[in-house]
């Protein structure tokens, strides 16, 4: 009984895989994430504390870059290229986490409003409608001043308010799948709330809600940035978003410090840009009806 | 005199080497009326979209398309363009898409006109006022959007576009499939009087014989890319001589001939069970002053099926026919618990339908569902083990799980079952599809069937052998079955009893051959008067 | 075809925007008036004299209105204001102001001790009037105008702060008309100082217009303008190309980077504002209940002193501000050089390790010392998320601590956050900074018993929460004290007080950082004159001595620094790209155009 | 017989025949309605949400200042902080009802009135930004679908995902880096700009550039990737098929036909997006020292001004929720398939 099942199910990954090698975004895209990965797994081995530590700081304050510093110093002394290099660990788990709580959120809400009609639905409907008109910004920045400061605060906010984007998705997705005839089938054959759910809809809204993940997590990142901008969280997190904060706040641009301002900025870009391709291949690859249409 | 249309060694390749059109030779005269029919597939439709080069980009088009002696395979586009809808006009399949759904009726038919000034401008709109009387449409729909519309009116609306230059040729892929039977025979009599009217050439494509065989005078059978039979409609009708064309023809049986009663066209070795007489005594499933009412999006009421008392007897097959809209789907879903009644009840085996929890589960493991469309009513996900094994996992059926999926296969004839049970719907054809739909409900070992148009998405050849399926587990297993179609020769095939239903009340019930022989009431006899017939051969 | 004309038509009508503009913005300028436009950062809270309290609206006051004393710009002195001199009774109760004759207001009318006389009186009876500086006329008995030029306040104690009244002084013809004293004054504004509000567009420009009938004699320019940035170096970027004028409030790398430009001149001072961290020493509220959760350990004198030695003033000066800031000592910044106490903080971690370990706490097996019942040392530091100083120098401490046994974990948290725990006495260490007056009085009120909060923990400003006998002495003598010598050595003395109790270590003092055009202007009058600020200032010198003119710079540092010409590598890198791009574009839709134009389908 | 025949299609048609007066008006209420209830929520929210924030109002107030106690506790009185919190709502509501936001407490001012100063600047900055990217995304989102997986459509779809993934504000500080030294760098008009009409409006835009530029190439990748799919979507569809068999050009084919269907779903998006667009300036307006709502809110939320913050949020809520209305209407006006259900 198992193997077909899962000689099946890695030929249908083999499949999805193939399909969306063929797509040259999204190779390029989970080529640039999996470098992101390595980064971040292996940043410890290559990077010691107290190559962090600014009482241990060893250059100048906005130092050019040169052979010690490939990507010059901040203005504490420290490497810009080490500091970048250390912050897409807490970017990249920011990010995944937020987009995860936000993705956790929008599904459960939206198979609810989907799944349930009357009043359940009604309600949720308003909701997700009362969290999607929400000044995200503005509540988020309300939020993490009433939490702790810290990264998790910050994931957090961002989860809390933009989860109504993929609730409406799922609901709408949730819809679809229902209007099948299978679900009447399941139905006349006797299956329950729970059976439809899980045994139906969850499935078919997976692959839906897996690419949104991939999306929300770029979001997630430019939004963790923004924060980070505003003063949210603390500098003595390491993020991209916190290092463009403290270079602009540390008057790197008057001093014409490129080589502080970019290099978190560029990775940013590169993150997101590598994860919303990686979810626009993964979207033409697992909705199709967008495959048949390129 | 040129040919309005000649086809010479026409071939349509498409870019993964499938061919749909291989070698095709066709003549039309001007005023003829030429019927092209085959089944899904058979490269019909792709025929027809290439003689205006309409085909999409990845196909290659060989041979010669000579539209009033012209090749529109060498034309510029130029040419080409102005050649499009002033010689030759299509009707597509489906007006509901073919229409642009944001623009009114009346500029979309006045657009051609426009475009090839067939008509001085300010004449335009008069135009459009005599093209929609044409196709009995009032002059005031000018002003209405597609969705506005029903089916019929649609299709009428791109018959008056299509006529709108005055071309000599017209083309009609599938101008009436998922029209009722009465709006069919509306359309296609429009049809056949504009055609004769204004003598414009005419290649309808259909895979219905006998819709082709009322509009045309000729008819060709295409079969895999290739026309395999040629001749005069009631010829190709009635003495059909490939093997192909019999199988078309004898899909859809006259109604009154007594050669396909209980015998729906199958080559299965199994052949035809012998009658079996329903038994007597207290119905399986009796509804009673059966009533359902759903509330419109304006705030009224639609009254959806209104005190309707049917029976089904044990082991009795019995036709719920009527058009779209007449309240037969909404009737099986309450009859299966999956629609609560306004008011009424429905009674299987005497006793009321339970409501809810445990006992409208285990009712349901007595009644299932058969759905129209066999693709979308098995989970793409889902294995066909894993389909059938649905239901035994909702029940807890005891017993061993593969070997009751194994026995519900064998039953609908899906044999070996080993084989199929890996497999996923869409590697599976549209008949082993409804046949895997059906093997799922029997694994749930019930005694009543409710199959919501079994075989309208199935090709012809098809049809046949999911009937015959039907008549043999009523036979073998003394299964109940409550068929819901539109379609009465599907009820002279297989049913013992047949109940008309229009707007939501049984206007007659009674035997086969009572109701559709000698029908009583002026529904059911406009239904059997709009069954396209075709003229007896000369 | 007919989008991608109107397209065209909206590039070419931003371009014409963009070309064009720049001559127009310049036409306005070259009309021959002489303004002087500062940049600002804080927004203003009201033109209210009665009202304002934040930096930018004292600012304005002080030049609208003439105070009865004001500051020298060379030493910080009070020198005359309105009143030309003033005298005490032997008693130290009552104080006669003579008001200068001649003065006039914006709108003509003569200035008479009755409009002083009027204001105060106000203050002391409306409770609106007193919202802003109506500490000032606390404990005050009287105030009367016996005639035009003579004022008499009588106080029911002696108060040295008599002649640091920051009282701006309105025109009683006008304000007496007024019935709701919050209201907003109508503009422009009616005033006696140097220069007088005429506009103002929230967070957009103040405009002020020289009063010709000062008497000091009328300001050398005709406008004085202060122009909003919220992004300070966007405002660096206006100074340069010439936008404004005159800007503060620099952080060091700009200061560094406009060590460049021929066109500006620098201007630093020593520090005015006094950093520093607080060492719970057992907070209590003014009754005497302990409130809030500190570590009790913190309540031992020598650990607090140790925790002061441990820390390096010297490293936070070079790498947290950048050699921007004075190394710590006194308690009160030496910007007000007379009442700084100039004796150095020391750093001697192995003097601090002695004292613990002499003290008896002893450490464990992690190098973390146990208090006296035994428990590890383990102290939170509350910073304020997001201010350079708390984070970057908690990490410092952090280690600094760690060497003499002492595990401290760095709170970053929103500034509200760090003001609701350090007013409720919930925490152990924690940042903070007051900037000081030239009148010490406020400053050191904050460390007296009577400033700890009610026992809810509000109702007042707390500081260290330090309730200390000597100190509070010491804090009445010297308010009490006429004689500015004598006062000047009592307060010396309370920070000598403060740094033994070591309820509070000081960090040290952040510099103010000045730019200005030097291609336009004269160098203005600092105060103080030596090291002294441009704005900002406890008066109006600065802006009153603009003089059009240059600054000719000879002791400019010449020294090529790594910064500014860097900017044009990034031009070239960023603008090289788009181009790329954009030609890239461009280069493959016409391709495309070309190769399809016409058998296209 | 032909009793059943010719009736039959005008009785039981597919759709039923709409009913257009009054189904409009039931339709506007119940929008009009649902979005009165998110402002409702909105004002509750609002006022609890800020008031769990950290910080002492008062203290934050006086910060620096010489306060005596008595004083803090005369402010705390006189903005009522000192009555029952519900209290307190009721007396915000009342205050609502008549239009009064409430005093602000870092502004001497209405917040209301301070409010709707920072207003028109702000809908000038987005307003401008979402026309122009509108305009462009619209434009090149219907090139690159026509034109698809050509170079065309490779290099503008790259470019407007590379835009997509950047962080507003940092792009607005690079472009602050590059372009500072030609433009003005922030404020909205020159303290001396000319009274004129003419030359004023000038200086205006001028001082507009950076941050519409900034925002432009914020927000238009969205708007281009939107139409690109709509219009893919569209080009699917049987009636373009209709379309070109009738003779027509391939760009009449995609102006007439194609595009009016694409624009739809893309125009409601845009109108969405509008609302959001004035919150999402509020790091472009810190960037650029632009004196509008974006700006405001960061100082209300520093100086937990909170009758300024909850009108902020309100008037910011009302902004999305008008221009979802607005979206919801005009899909109405131009859809007919919407007018009927």
């Amino acid at each position: 009984m198992t193997s077909p099942v899962w000689a099946r199910r890695r030929a249908a990954a083999g499949r999805v895989w193939r399909e969306f090698a063929a797509n040259r975004g999204g190779l390029v895209g989970v080529v640039v994430l999996g470098l992101f990965v390595l980064t971040a797994i292996l940043a410890p081995l290559l990077i010691s504390e107290s190559s962090l530590d600014v009482t241990r700081a060893t250059g100048q304050r906005l130092e050019s870059p040169s052979g010690d510093f490939p990507l010059g110093t901040d203005e504490n002394g420290l490497s810009v290229l080490t500091l970048t290099l250390w912050g897409t660990r807490l970017s990249l788990v920011v990010g995944l986490a937020a987009a995860v709580l936000s993705v956790l959120i929008g599904t459960t809400v939206g198979i609810l409003a989907g799944h349930f009609g009357g009043w359940l639905s009604a309600v949720l409907l308003r909701f997700t409608d009362f969290f999607l008109i929400m000044p995200s910004l503005v509540l988020a920045i309300a939020l993490s001043a009433v939490l702790e400061g810290g990264a998790g605060t910050i994931i957090l906010a961002i989860g809390v308010v933009s989860w109504p984007t993929s609730a409406r998705l799922v609901r709408a997705q949730t819809l679809a799948v229902e209007a099948r005839p299978y679900i009447e089938r399941a139905r006349a054959l006797g299956g329950g709330h729970g059976h439809v759910i899980f045994k139906h809809v969850l499935p078919s809204v997976l692959p839906l809600v897996f690419v949104n993940t991939t999306l929300a997590v770029g979001t997630a990142i430019v939004a963790e940035s923004t924060l980070r901008f505003l003063g949210l969280g603390s500098t003595s997190e390491i993020t991209w978003g916190g290092l463009l904060r403290s270079a602009s706040s540390s008057g790197a641009i008057t001093y014409g410090a490129w080589w502080y301002l970019l290099p978190p900025g560029i990775a940013i870009v590169l993150l997101v840009l590598a994860f919303t391709l990686v979810g626009r291949a993964l979207e033409t690859v697992l909705n199709p009806k967008l495959r048949e249409r390129r | 005199m040129t040919p309005v249309l000649e086809l010479r060694d026409l071939r349509v390749t498409y870019a993964g080497g499938h061919e749909a059109v291989r070698g095709v030779d066709l003549t039309l005269r001007s005023g003829q009326t030429l019927g092209l029919a085959g089944e899904s597939g058979c490269g019909k439709s792709s025929l027809a979209m290439s003689v205006l080069r309409l085909l999409p980009k990845d196909a290659t088009v060989s041979g010669e398309i000579l539209l009033d002696g012209a090749d529109t395979r060498t034309m510029s586009w130029g040419r080409l363009r102005a050649v499009r809808w002033a010689s030759a006009s299509i009707v597509f399949q489906g007006a509901m898409h073919a229409l642009n759904p944001v623009r009114r009726i009346g500029q979309q038919i006045a657009e051609p006109i426009l475009l090839h000034a067939t008509s001085p401008p300010d004449e335009v709109d008069a135009r459009v006022a005599e093209l929609l009387a044409q196709v009995e449409l009032p002059p005031e729909k000018a002003q209405a959007y597609p969705h506005e519309l029903s089916g019929g009116q649609k299709q009428r609306v791109m018959i008056a576009m299509a006529l709108a230059c005055r071309p000599r040729l017209v083309i009609a892929d599938e101008p009436t499939t998922a029209l009722d039977v009465i709006v069919q025979a509306q359309v296609l009599r429009l049809l056949t009087r504009l055609v004769s009217e204004h003598g414009i050439g005419l290649v309808m494509i259909s895979h219905d014989l006998s819709v082709l065989g009322s509009v045309c005078e000729r008819l060709a059978v295409m079969y895999e890319g290739e026309i395999v039979e040629l001749g005069t409609a009631p010829t190709v009708v009635h003495d059909p001589q490939h093997a192909h064309t019999q199988a078309l023809a004898a899909a859809f049986p006259t109604v009154g001939d007594p050669a396909s009663r209980y015998a729906p066209a199958t080559t299965n070795p199994a052949g035809l069970p012998p009658r079996v007489v329903p038994e007597a005594g207290e119905p399986l499933l009796r509804t009673e002053s059966l009533r359902v009412d759903f509330r419109d999006r304006g705030g009224g009421w639609t009254h959806a099926v209104r005190d309707v008392n049917l029976e089904v007897g044990r082991g009795e097959i019995v036709a719920l026919v009527g058009q779209s809209g007449s309240g037969k789907t909404t009737l099986a879903r309450t009859v299966l618990g999956l629609q609560q009644p306004t008011s009424g009840q429905v009674l299987f085996e005497g006793r009321p339908l339970p409501r809810g929890g445990r006992a409208l589960r285990d009712y349901r493991r007595q009644a299932q569902l058969v759905l129209q469309d066999p693709s979308s009513a098995l989970n793409p996900r889902h294995s066909v083990y894993e389909a059938i094994a649905e239901g035994l996992r909702i029940h807890r059926m005891p017993g061993d799980e593969r070997a009751l999926v194994a026995a519900a296969l064998e039953a609908a004839e899906l044999r070996p079952a080993q084989r199929f049970m890996p497999v996923l719907p869409h590697q599976l054809s549209g008949g082993q599809r409804q046949r895997v739909v059906i093997a799922g409900a029997l694994a749930l070992r019930p005694r009543l069937l409710v199959a919501d148009e079994p075989v309208a998405s199935l090709d012809a050849s098809v049809r046949g052998e999911i009937l015959a399926l039907l008549l043999r587990l009523r036979a073998e297993l003394g299964l109940a079955a409550l068929v819901i179609t539109h379609d009465l020769g599907l009820a002279w095939n297989i049913a013992d009893r047949v109940a008309v239903m229009y707007r939501g009340e049984l206007v007659e019930v009674g035997d086969v051959e009572q109701v559709l022989l000698e029908p009583r009431h002026e529904y059911t006899r406009s239904l059997l008067a709009a069954l396209p017939e075709v003229a007896a051969p000369a | 075809m007919l989008v991608r004309r109107r397209l065209a038509g909206a590039v070419s009508v931003i371009a014409l925007v963009a070309v064009t503009v720049p001559w127009v913005a310049g036409a306005a300028q070259a009309q021959g008036e002489k303004v002087l436009r500062a940049g600002i950062t804080q927004d203003l809270d009201s033109l209210n004299p009665f009202i304002t309290i934040t930096r930018v609206g004292t600012d304005l006051t002080r030049l609208t209105y003439e105070y009865l004393t004001t500051y020298d710009p060379k030493d910080y002195r009070p020198v005359p204001g309105l009143a030309e001199k003033w005298e005490t009774s032997p008693d130290k109760l009552t104080w006669t102001f003579t008001i200068r004759s001649g003065a006039k207001w914006s709108d003509g009318q003569p200035i008479t001790a009755a409009d002083p006389a009027f204001t105060l009186n106000k203050m002391m009876t409306d409770k609106a009037a007193a919202t802003a500086n109506g500490n000032f006329v606390q404990g005050w008995e009287s105030v009367t105008a016996p005639d035009d030029r003579t004022l008499v306040i009588r106080t029911k104690q002696p108060r040295s702060t008599m002649l640091a009244l920051d009282i701006p002084i309105v025109p009683k013809h006008v304000w007496e008309k007024v019935t709701d004293f919050k209201a907003e004054p109508p503009l422009p504004l009616v005033g006696s100082g140097p220069f007088i509000v005429q506009d103002y567009k929230a967070s957009q420009f103040i405009k002020l217009k020289a009063n010709k009938d000062y008497w000091r004699g009328a300001p050398k320019i005709d406008a004085l303008d202060f122009v909003y940035y919220k992004n300070v170096d966007a405002e660096v970027q206006a100074l340069q190309k010439g936008d404004i004028d005159l800007m503060s409030r620099l952080v060091p790398a700009q200061y560094d980077a406009l060590k460049n430009d021929p066109n500006i001149k620098l201007n630093t001072g020593a520090g005015r504002r006094l950093n520093e961290i607080l060492i719970n020493p057992g907070a209590a509220s003014a009754d005497g209940n302990p409130i809030g959760n500190g570590n009790p350990a913190l309540k031992d004198v020598q650990l607090r002193k140790a925790i002061a030695l441990a820390i390096d003033s010297r490293t936070l000066v070079d790498k947290v501000w950048g050699g921007y800031a004075v190394e710590a000592a006194g308690y009160i910044p030496p910007g007000f050089a007379e009442f700084h106490w100039p004796e150095k903080r020391k750093f001697d971690p192995a003097e601090a390790n002695k004292m613990l370990d002499e003290a008896g706490y002893v450490r464990g097996a992690d190098g973390v010392r146990a208090d006296k019942t035994g428990k590890p040392l383990r102290l939170r530091l509350l910073g304020h998320a997001g201010t350079n100083l708390d984070e970057q120098g908690s990490k410092y401490i952090t280690s600094w601590l760690k060497d003499i046994g002492i595990a401290v974990e760095p709170q970053m948290v929103a500034d509200q956050k760090v003001n609701d725990a350090t007013t409720a006495g919930n925490f152990d260490l924690a940042f903070s900074g007051w900037s000081a007056n030239p009148d010490p009085d406020y400053v050191l009120s904050l460390q007296t018993c009577a400033s700890r909060p009610n026992a809810d923990g509000k109702g007042a400003t707390p500081d260290s929460f330090l309730c200390d006998p000597e100190y509070d002495a010491l804090y009445a003598q010297q308010l009490a004290e006429t004689d500015r010598a004598k006062r000047i050595e009592i307060v010396k003395k309370m920070q000598q007080v403060l740094a033994d109790r070591a309820s509070l270590v000081i960090l040290g003092y952040d510099n103010p950082l000045e730019a200005y055009r030097a291609d336009r202007w004269a160098p203005f009058t600092t105060q103080p004159s030596s090291g002294g600020v441009i704005m900002n200032q406890q008066g109006y010198w600065g802006y009153y001595s603009a003089t059009p003119g240059r600054t000719t710079d000879a002791d400019a540092p010449a020294e090529a620094q790594g910064g500014g010409g860097n900017t044009g590598l990034v031009i070239g890198l960023v603008g090289g790209g788009v181009v790329v791009v954009l030609a890239g574009v461009l280069a493959f839709a016409r391709l495309r155009r070309r190769g399809t134009a016409d058998e296209r389908e | 017989m032909t009793d059943f025949l010719a009736p039959v299609e005008e009785t039981i048609a597919e759709a039923p025949p709409p009913q257009r007066g009054g189904g409009a008006v039931r339709y506007l209420l119940t929008k009009v309605g649902g979005a009165i209830m998110s402002v409702l929520m909105v004002v509750v929210l609002g006022f609890f949400l800020f008031r769990v924030m950290p910080g002492d109002p008062v203290t934050i107030m006086t910060r620096g200042r010489p306060v005596s106690g008595a004083q803090l506790d005369q402010l705390r009185a006189e903005h009522g902080f000192d009555q029952p919190i519900l209290v307190q709502f009721w007396n915000y509501l009342v205050g609502l009802l008549h239009g009064d936001f409430g005093n602000s407490y870092a502004f001497n001012a209405p917040a209301g009135a301070i409010i709707g100063e920072r207003l028109g600047p702000t809908l000038l900055l987005s307003g401008t930004a979402a026309v122009l990217a509108a305009a462009l995304g619209l434009w090149l989102g219907a090139k690159t679908a026509w034109y698809r997986n050509g170079p065309l459509d490779r290099a503008s779809t790259g470019v407007a995902l590379v835009f997509w993934s950047i962080p507003p504000w940092w792009l607005g500080v690079v472009l602050l880096m590059i372009a500072g030294g030609v433009f003005p760098t922030g404020g909205m008009q020159s303290p001396d700009s000319p009274t004129a009409l003419v030359p004023h409006a000038l200086d205006v835009a001028h001082h507009m550039v950076l941050p519409v530029f900034t925002l432009v190439l914020a927000i238009y990748g969205q708007y281009q990737l939107v139409m690109r799919a709509s219009l893919l979507e569209e080009m699917n569809s049987d009636y373009l098929t209709t379309a070109r068999a009738k003779g027509l050009r391939d760009d009449m084919v995609r102006r007439r036909h194609a595009l009016p269907n694409a624009l739809l779903p893309t125009t409601t998006l845009v109108f969405l997006h509008l609302g959001m667009v004035v919150s999402g300036a509020i790091t472009v307006e810190a960037v650029y020292s632009w004196p509008g709502l974006g700006q405001l809110t960061a100082e209300a939320l520093e100086a937990k001004d909170l009758p300024l913050l909850q009108g902020i949020f309100i008037v910011l809520v009302i902004a999305v929720v008008i221009m979802n209305l607005v979206a919801d209407v005009l899909l109405r006006v131009l859809d007919p398939r919407v007018r009927a259900s």
